[in-house]
């Protein structure tokens, strides 16, 4: 018999060693689908790797298959920024948030995989008085809603981030900023395997390569998925696949307040550490900070035009480049080593939908748009509990599909305005 | 009284009268660039399809109403660029956009128009040289490549973060047609990029 | 970077554009007799398809008028052109079922 | 001693002139032409540098652009450089370069201990480790980020600059070697737009780096040919040390031109230039990219590509070792071991995998009397900083194993070649598909998305005859495609027929030990990656080539693993069982093909070239006064004029009472302004605006609403109807161009039939507003044709006429509650008229206000701001404007307002607060709240009802005061709230949100 080496510490690190680390099990194994679960979850991105976790460990629901049409991680989650922050304007959004962002901050134990969270601050720019009275109003309500907020004025942004340009007669000068310093950013990949592993572990089966096609309904419920592996059964399906939202909408019959953009990112070559936290600015567009390797990690809005197409126009990382030269004058010598893009789903109001839909039994969590990552384990946990127990959990309840027929909106543009 | 109160350009503060006369020409220069002092301009709407409309206006102006992207008349007097399907720039020499204006409102009051006087809102930036194609292609992304484009065409785009309605006059000049309150932007703009082909200010432009 | 082709302009880059969403979304003729459902039909939701989609774009900084495209959004192949107010063209259609 | 490792003859080099440079600090020379690699070799230096992650010595490995090991930091002070490929940096005069990611330098770094640990740092180590104590996270955190990171960034502003170009062409063809120069002059004979770009400073591609014929001729004779007449074409544009980064959607190509070799030296010219290229048709000449031998410590110094070692002795005159070794599968690597041997290097042995070798290249070898061990492989490297010996056995039949003795060679360079893989990145960039031969182990570009081809080497041909042949055909028909189908009658150039015995595929070679556990194979060296690594992952469920990547670093260095990739895969298809490498597939190509300079990327769009600043006017008089700007959207604007010793407060204080009792000016030239002409102009505007239009009188102005379809306010101002078909709309500064849009938009897609026009006239007027009681007797100085009466030119109304012998158009419309005059002249007389006014108002106190005062005053009047009083969530019920929202007719957002959510009775309204501390002026954005309580502590809530919105002192009212939005607070009006604030909390009470002249007594002064 092999030994037991499931547990991840220094020890198992050690004892693996000497073994030339050939004893390492299977960090998730990869299964073919049985033909029928309790739960279907649709999408192996960080959130339907989340909600199978808290399925299985929060609700004992594990006769569940996550089913991904390519490799788990290789939508947004594999390609965000990586920033992770509460500090959203209303209370609903807040609540939600702040609940994702304390699970993150124990999830490397629960998980026992190193997620690499740095909470190393997240700071968001002001350029003119509009943008301090809209970051007042903010860091306010963060407060009141329990959550770490401060402001900080020019001076104390320079001595934050020493790179950063404070010239006042610069064209968009740093009027001062906005600091949540539990905020920062965590590893994206290890956030998605290390759900699957945690899931995986609990019984879930997780299968990759096998891509949805239809969803199958009788009298209005649903009954099954069609996907390139066969026919799939279950009662309950969760339908988490970001940017292809509409398109599997579609496949149920119905549509989404939604739209689909390109989304783009890109690195530099690594360098010594030079910036020790979060950037953001919305009115120039970029944000920006420096990975674990080196690498400065920037991203900046979405394109103009809808698209599935996993990349984006030069224009907008032109524009975006330029703003990073601005803000931090010496990156203009730094190179850009890789660009790449996601498939973003935007809701007009820039929050998600998590909830029912018109087909009973089948559940959506959509609409992260350009800063769901944050979200994942809080957005896995309400959905499970929607999923488990059919009705949305008090902090998802506002987060339903038919607030765009009753108006209640839940505008966080001013928050996510800049895409992160 | 009137003419105690002075017109002034939106680059008046530039001096470039003074730069132009303390700078050197030089042969070697690969850049020409003034202002066009006060153009009128009018802006008219209008609908193509009825066939009386063009010949209304052109009696009026004195130019056929081109085509999207072309142009007619002489740059130097009264001239008009094809701005889009039913929208046309008429840009007269200084002071007598008014009368054209007045003239063309009786003229084409019949038709469904729409005549507004715009030189006000916008100035003319006047780009020359052997350079001048280089200089614009660094923030225009339209092929001005003169296969494809040439004298008497027009296009409205964009210049670097400026809108523009370029005006290609001559074989090796521009006419950059721009809004006032982008003037500075664009003229900084155009300098600095002109810079490696060397500039020179020219005035007197009218 | 796209390629527009502007029917009244020819083709320019994408920065002289905008994107103003899906086209042929007609506004009712009377919203007040419509049911909140279908209100927030016409408002929000959107066909956001994967594949040959038909948008209106406008010229923004060109001539400034809007015209409808076909573009296939995960190529971003740009299928076909045509004005404001007409119908896309046969060939078209058959590629997308609207609605 | 100096240049101990230079031949005697031969290369392309200036050999006449010495160039002298520095490297970690010591002095060596070098010749022009010369790379810092080809001179660092030529001078013996083997490490030039350590590994990213284990701190092993490296050496230079290749000759360009896939370089992985020798990156170098070029260069101190503000022009410093971090990561510069050795073999990419052209030497000159005073060059100095440093190792990376080593100290004190690379043959001893005191890092190197972390080696010792590689046993416990595999592939992911990082995930199952640090976690415990959780608190202690980051402080490993703090110690891996320190020891990550190549070279370090600069630390100073950029001396240099960077601009765009934007470039379009018939064809574009990438590469610039006997393919893509082919392909260039077939397609400009046809007289088509070219541009041909290389990364070179010198065109003719892999020729410059070997001793080959064409025509007869040795090949530069034919490149020099090639050269003159493209020089002499008007129609073609040739583009040195110019890389194709990157190729975009609909034929777009990103190129970056380096356009100084020399770092160092500044001038007129910009550092790099960004080429924008829209090409109609694209040839893709990129040539191929050597891949290495997979074997036990492959990274050693003295470990070279054999085409690498080809290059430097051929090019560069460098003979990169004494005794040099040549390990293949193929038969291009004996071209090495022949120019070695012709240069007068000693080869002791060709290792070959494959057995029986035959061939020519194999006879030549053979006729020169090297030694072929066939059928062998090197299982083991000696010597720890640099190649000193290997050990070489035999393969098993398989070729998974080794048998018989070992032999030991000494060497202190060996050549690897596992073979030749097309450049394929820019065709896999364009969305354009790969194929795997599975018979040649490389991938071959196949379908195409866009016009594009790819030709001769990154095709996958490398033959030169052929290579020739192919770019002249591919040029043609590309130019055909691009609508120049002239034929031409270029005779191809002739070369010698090559004929090559086919590789054999051995990804990993073997040693006497499972893998692992005898040397490292290394991958990637830029990242340190293993064939153990690889096996790890697809141990651990990283199955899929892109979880591979992600948890082994595969290929995620600057390089993107040129040279390490496509072994990378095969061994993760080997250790997955798959029956052959197209079933693993790649990882998704990306750009760039070498990194870019962001600066370059950025181009002019920096400093005060970022954005445009927009003037009005009257700005420069506002700049001589000494204001301070607010800016709004892109427009400066007047926030307030300071006087000496005077603070904000001070000055705001003695601008809002100038206006009130006496007389104040404003540059409101920002606002929008909207010509609006045509029958239907009237029944437009009821479409877009809450309230009616259609009787509104000649004349008059009347203020209005703009909805989004959601039902939220968008945009508010005045229109005016200046005749029965002609309105002019004014709009907010920031809204001015989106507004127009909107018109424009409905008009256009919606509402086709209707016949009218919109015209922007936002910049055709300055706006000169004077408020104030004193405002009238300071106008009637400068008009005498427009009788000001408050009865026959009343409030709301409009006249034309002359101000200061200007024709002027003059609004009564007020956002104060004063007495207002928004004189609108032509532009160009802005800065007259506005200095006469000022110069005429001197006796009656007049008092230029920026958008500060502006903003107390409309407040003391519970005007609202659009975007501050509204925040994308406010309806006009909300703000209490109920009024002006119509019940009989459909507008745009109408129907929105019957929904549940508008139907609550506690939505946020617009009130006034009152703060009982007088001198209180709470920040705007503050929070409002029932209950006195201080702030929360973290993780608890208190529930808010509000926010402020404005908030201001107000000179007039001797107090502070604010606008908020509360919810249910029009029934709130007389009851306290609180605002916790960090200095504690502030009760207020709700008032009405007009505080000053509720009567509107003062509209006409
Ligand atoms: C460039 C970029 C930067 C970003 N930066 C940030 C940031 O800094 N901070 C932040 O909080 N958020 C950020 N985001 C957003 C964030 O990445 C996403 O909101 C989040 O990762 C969404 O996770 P997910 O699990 O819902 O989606 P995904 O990770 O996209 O997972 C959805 C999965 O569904 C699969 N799928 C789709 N269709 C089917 C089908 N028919 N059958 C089976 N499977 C299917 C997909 O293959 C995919 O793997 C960024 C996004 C991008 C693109
Ligand atoms: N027999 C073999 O095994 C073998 C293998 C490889 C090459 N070759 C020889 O190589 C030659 C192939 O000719 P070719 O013209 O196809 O290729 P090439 O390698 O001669 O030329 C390619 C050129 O493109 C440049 N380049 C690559 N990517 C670029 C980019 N993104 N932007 C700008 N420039 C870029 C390279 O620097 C090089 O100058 C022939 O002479 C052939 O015999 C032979
Ligand atoms: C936070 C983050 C950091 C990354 N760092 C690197 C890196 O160091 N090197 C690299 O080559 N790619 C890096 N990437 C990009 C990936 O290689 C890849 O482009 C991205 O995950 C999208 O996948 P795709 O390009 O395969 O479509 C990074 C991506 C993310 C999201
Ligand atoms: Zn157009």
């Amino acid at each position: 018999m092999v030994q037991h080496m499931g547990k991840y510490s220094i020890f198992s690190l050690i004892r693996n060693a000497l073994a030339y680390h050939e004893g390492w099990e299977r960090a998730w194994r990869s299964r073919e689908p049985q033909g029928e679960y309790d739960v279907i979850i649709i999408g192996g991105g960080g959130h339907g790797l989340a909600t199978a976790f808290y399925l299985a460990k929060e609700h004992g629901i594990t006769n569940v298959a996550v089913i991904e049409k390519g490799w788990l991680g290789g939508g947004n989650t594999g390609r965000n920024t990586t920033i992770i922050r509460s500090n959203y304007l209303w209370d609903e959004s807040a609540s939600l948030y702040e609940k994702s962002l304390q699970l993150y901050e124990s999830l490397s134990q629960e998980l026992n995989f190193n997620i690499m969270l740095s909470q190393r601050g997240v700071l968001n720019l002001a350029h003119n008085l509009h943008d301090l009275r809209e970051l007042e109003r903010r860091v306010n309500a963060n407060l009141m809603n329990g959550i770490d907020s401060e402001i900080l004025d020019t001076k104390s942004v320079k001595n934050f981030v020493p790179i950063i340009n404070t010239d006042p007669n610069s064209r968009y000068p740093i009027l001062g900023a906005s600091l949540q310093r539990r905020g920062g950013t965590a590893r994206h990949d290890a956030v998605a395997w290390g759900f699957a592993r945690g899931a995986d572990e609990r019984g879930v089966d997780i299968i990759q390569q096998c891509e949805v096609t239809a969803i199958k309904q009788s009298r209005g419920k649903v009954t099954g998925v069609e996907t390139t592996k066969g026919l799939i059964k279950a009662k309950k399906v969760g339908v988490v696949v970001a940017g292809h939202s509409s398109e599997l909408a579609r496949m149920a019959g119905f549509r989404l307040p939604l739209n689909s953009y390109p989304l783009q990112a890109l690195v530099t070559e690594p360098v010594k550490p030079v910036l020790d936290t979060v950037v953001m600015s919305n009115a120039v567009h970029v944000y920006v900070s420096q990975s674990d390797k080196g690498e400065l990690v920037i991203g900046a809005g979405i394109d103009g035009a809808h698209g599935y197409s996993q990349r984006g126009s030069l224009h907008v990382i032109e524009g975006q480049l330029g703003a990073l030269c601005e803000l931090f004058p010496i990156t203009s010598r730094l190179r850009m080593m890789r660009q790449w893009g996601g498939i973003v789903d935007t809701c007009p109001d820039a929050s998600p939908i998590i909830g029912k839909t018109p087909v009973d039994g089948l559940f959506i969590n959509c609409g992260w748009g350009t800063g769901g990552f944050k979200a994942t384990p809080g957005s896995g946990w309400v959905f499970a509990h929607t999923l488990a127990t059919g009705e949305p959990h008090a902090l998802n309840a506002a987060f339903t599909l038919d607030r765009f027929t009753s108006g209640f909106l839940i505008d966080e543009h001013g928050a996510a305005a800049v895409a992160h | 009284m009137a003419n105690t109160y002075l017109r002034q350009t939106p680059l008046a503060h530039l001096h470039l009268d003074a730069r132009a006369a303390n700078e050197a020409a030089d042969a070697t220069t690969g850049v020409h660039i003034g202002e066009r002092l006060l153009l009128g301009m009018i802006n008219l709407r209008g609908q193509r399809s009825n066939p009386d409309f063009g010949p209304a206006v052109k009696k009026v102006v004195g130019a056929a109403l081109p085509d999207v992207n072309k142009t007619s008349g002489k740059p130097e007097g009264v001239h008009v660029l094809g701005l889009g399907p039913d929208e046309w720039l008429i840009i007269t020499p200084t002071g007598e956009e008014a009368d054209i204006h007045a003239n063309l409102e009786k003229v084409v009051g019949e038709f469904h128009t729409a005549v507004t006087l715009t030189g006000e809102s916008m100035t003319v930036i006047r780009l020359a040289g052997a350079h001048a194609r280089d200089t614009l292609a660094k923030g225009c992304p339209v092929d001005m490549h003169p296969r494809v484009f040439g004298p008497g065409q027009c296009a409205q785009t964009i210049l670097a973060r400026a809108d523009m309605t370029m005006h290609q006059t001559a074989d090796d000049a521009y006419d950059i047609i721009v809004r006032r309150s982008f003037a500075e932007y664009v003229w900084t703009w155009l300098e600095d990029a002109a810079r490696e082909y060397g500039v020179r200010v020219i005035t007197g432009l009218r | 970077m796209l390629l527009i082709p502007c029917p009244y302009c020819g083709e320019r880059e994408e920065s002289e554009f905008h994107q103003g969403g899906e086209a042929h979304i007609e506004r009712p003729k009377d919203p007040n007799k419509m049911t909140d459902e279908e209100w927030a039909d016409y408002l929000f939701f959107r066909d956001n398809r994967k594949g040959v989609y038909l948008e209106r774009w406008v010229h923004r900084h060109g001539c400034r008028r809007w015209f409808n495209v076909a573009r296939d959004t995960a190529t971003n192949q740009i299928v076909a052109v045509y004005k404001m107010g007409s119908k896309p063209p046969k060939s078209i259609t058959s590629r997308v079922t609207m609605k | 001693m100096s240049q101990s490792h230079r031949l005697s003859t031969g290369g392309s080099i200036d050999r006449e002139t010495l160039v002298e440079f520095t490297f970690n600090g010591r002095p060596y020379k070098g010749h022009p032409g010369d790379t810092v690699a080809s001179a660092l070799l030529a001078n013996g230096v083997k490490i030039v540098g350590r590994s990213f992650k284990y701190h092993r010595p490296r050496g230079i490995f290749a000759a360009g652009a896939e370089e992985p090991n020798a990156l170098l930091q070029l260069e101190a002070g503000a022009r410093t450089l971090p990561n510069q490929q050795a073999t990419r940096v052209e030497l000159y005069d005073g060059l100095s370069a440093d190792s990376v990611n080593c100290w004190p330098g690379p043959d001893f770094d005191a890092m190197s201990f972390i080696g010792l640990f590689h046993r416990l740092t595999p592939a992911g180590f990082y995930y199952k480790t640090f976690m415990w104590p959780a608190s202690f996270w980051k402080y490993y955190e703090h110690f891996i980020r320190h020891a990550a990171g190549l070279g370090k960034a600069p630390t100073e502003k950029d001396p240099d600059y960077y601009d765009k170009m934007n470039a379009h062409a018939d064809v574009v063809v990438v590469g610039g070697g006997p393919s893509g120069l082919a392909a260039t002059l077939a397609a400009a004979r046809v007289g088509a737009r070219v541009i041909l770009a290389d990364d070179q400073p010198t065109l003719g591609g892999w020729l410059l780096n070997e001793r080959r014929e064409i025509d007869g001729k040795p090949a530069n004779e034919w490149i020099a040919t090639v050269e003159a007449e493209l020089n002499q074409m008007e129609n073609v544009t040739v583009l040195r040390r110019t890389t194709a980064f990157g190729y975009y959607d609909h034929n777009f190509v990103g190129m970056i031109e380096q356009r100084r070799a020399n770092v160092s030296h500044g001038g007129c010219t910009s550092r790099q230039r960004l080429w924008r290229v829209r090409a109609k048709q694209v040839v893709l000449a990129t040539g191929a990219i050597e891949q290495p031998m997979i074997f036990a410590d492959n990274d050693r110094p003295g470990v070279m590509l054999a085409g690498a070692v080809r290059t430097y002795v051929n090019r560069y005159g460098v003979q990169p070792g004494k005794r040099v070794c040549v390990f293949t599968n193929n038969d291009d690597a004996y071209r090495t071991a022949l120019d070695l041997f012709d240069a007068g290097i000693s080869v002791p042995a060709i290792i070959d995998v494959r057995s029986d070798p035959s061939g020519e290249l194999a006879t030549e070898a053979i006729q020169r009397d090297i030694e072929i061990l066939d059928n062998h492989a090197i299982t083991a490297v000696q010597g720890s900083k640099g190649v000193a010996a290997i050990e070489v056995m035999a393969l098993n039949k398989t070729g998974d194993g080794v048998t018989g003795t070992a032999r030991t060679i000494s060497c202190d360079v060996i050549c690897s070649s596992g073979g030749w893989n097309p450049a394929i990145h820019l065709h896999s960039h364009s969305g354009g598909k790969t194929v795997f031969d599975e018979e040649r182990g490389i991938f071959l570009p196949s379908n195409t998305l866009q016009n594009e081809t790819c030709v001769g080497a990154a095709a996958g041909i490398f033959d030169l005859a052929r290579c020739l042949v192919d770019g002249l055909k591919a040029g043609k028909v590309a130019a055909g495609g691009a609508g120049f189908k002239k034929s031409s009658r270029s005779k191809p150039p002739s070369a010698p027929e090559e004929d090559e015995s086919p590789a054999r595929l051995l990804w990993v070679v073997p040693t006497t030990q499972p893998l692992g556990r005898r040397g490292k194979h290394f991958l990637d060296q830029a990242h340190d990656v293993t064939a153990a690594d690889i096996h790890l992952a697809a141990r651990e469920g990283y199955e899929s080539v892109e979880h591979t990547k992600r948890y082994t670093t595969l290929g995620m260095a600057p390089d993107q693993g040129k040279t390490g990739n496509i072994s990378g895969m095969a061994v993760l298809g080997q250790a997955l069982g798959c029956e052959t490498l197209g079933e693993v597939g790649t990882t998704t190509f990306r750009p760039p093909f070498t990194p870019v300079t962001l600066g370059a990327l950025a181009g002019r769009d920096i400093g005060v070239l970022m954005d445009p600043t927009r003037m009005t006017p009257m700005h420069h008089w506002h700049d001589q006064a000494g204001c301070n700007w607010e800016d709004v959207g892109q427009w400066k604007r007047p926030w307030y004029y300071p006087k000496p010793n005077e603070n904000m407060q001070d000055a705001v204080n003695r601008e809002c009472l100038a206006v009130r009792n006496a007389v104040g000016i404003l540059d409101a030239t920002t606002l929008g302004k909207i010509d609006i002409q045509g029958p239907d102009a009237a029944e437009f505007l009821n479409r877009v605006y809450t309230n009616s239009w259609q009787n509104l009188k000649n004349g008059r102005c009347r203020y209005g609403l703009m909805l989004g379809e959601d039902g939220m306010v968008m945009d508010d101002g005045v229109t005016t109807r200046l005749s029965e078909n002609h309105f002019f709309m004014t709009t907010t500064t920031g809204n001015s161009a989106s507004v127009l849009e909107w018109l424009e938009e409905w008009s256009q897609t919606e509402w086709p039939e209707m016949r009218v026009y919109f015209t922007s006239v936002t910049e055709q007027y300055a706006n000169i507003t004077i408020a104030g009681p004193q405002a009238r007797a300071l106008l009637s100085e400068f008009t005498e044709d427009i009788d000001l009466d408050p009865v026959s030119f009343p409030f709301m109304s409009v006249r034309e006429g002359t101000v200061a012998g200007v024709s002027a158009r003059i609004f009564r419309v007020s956002f104060t509650g004063e007495l207002t005059y928004e004189i609108n002249v032509p532009a160009s007389y802005g800065m007259s008229v506005w200095t006469a006014m000022m110069t005429a108002g001197d006796k009656y106190g007049i008092t230029p206000y920026g958008t500060e005062t502006m903003h107390v005053l409309r407040a003391e009047k519970g005007y609202i701001i659009v975007g501050q009083e509204t925040d994308g969530t406010t309806t006009p019920q909300d703000l209490g404007m109920d009024w002006i929202v119509s019940k009989k007719k459909d507008f745009l957002g109408r129907r929105s307002f019957d929904r549940e959510d508008n139907r609550r009775q506690d939505r946020k309204q617009l009130v006034g607060l009152l703060p009982d501390d007088h001198t209180k002026v709470i920040p705007e954005g503050s929070q409002i709240t029932s209950s006195q309580q201080e702030r929360p502590p973290l993780g608890s809530r208190i529930p808010m009802i509000g926010h402020v919105t404005s908030s201001y002192y107000s000179a007039n009212m001797g107090r502070s005061f604010a606008l908020a939005l509360v919810k249910g607070g029009r029934k709130k009006i007389g009851e306290g709230v609180y605002v916790p604030l960090a200095d504690g909390v502030v009760r207020a009470e709700i008032t009405s949100p007009v505080f000053v002249d509720p009567e509107g007594a003062k509209i006409d002064g």
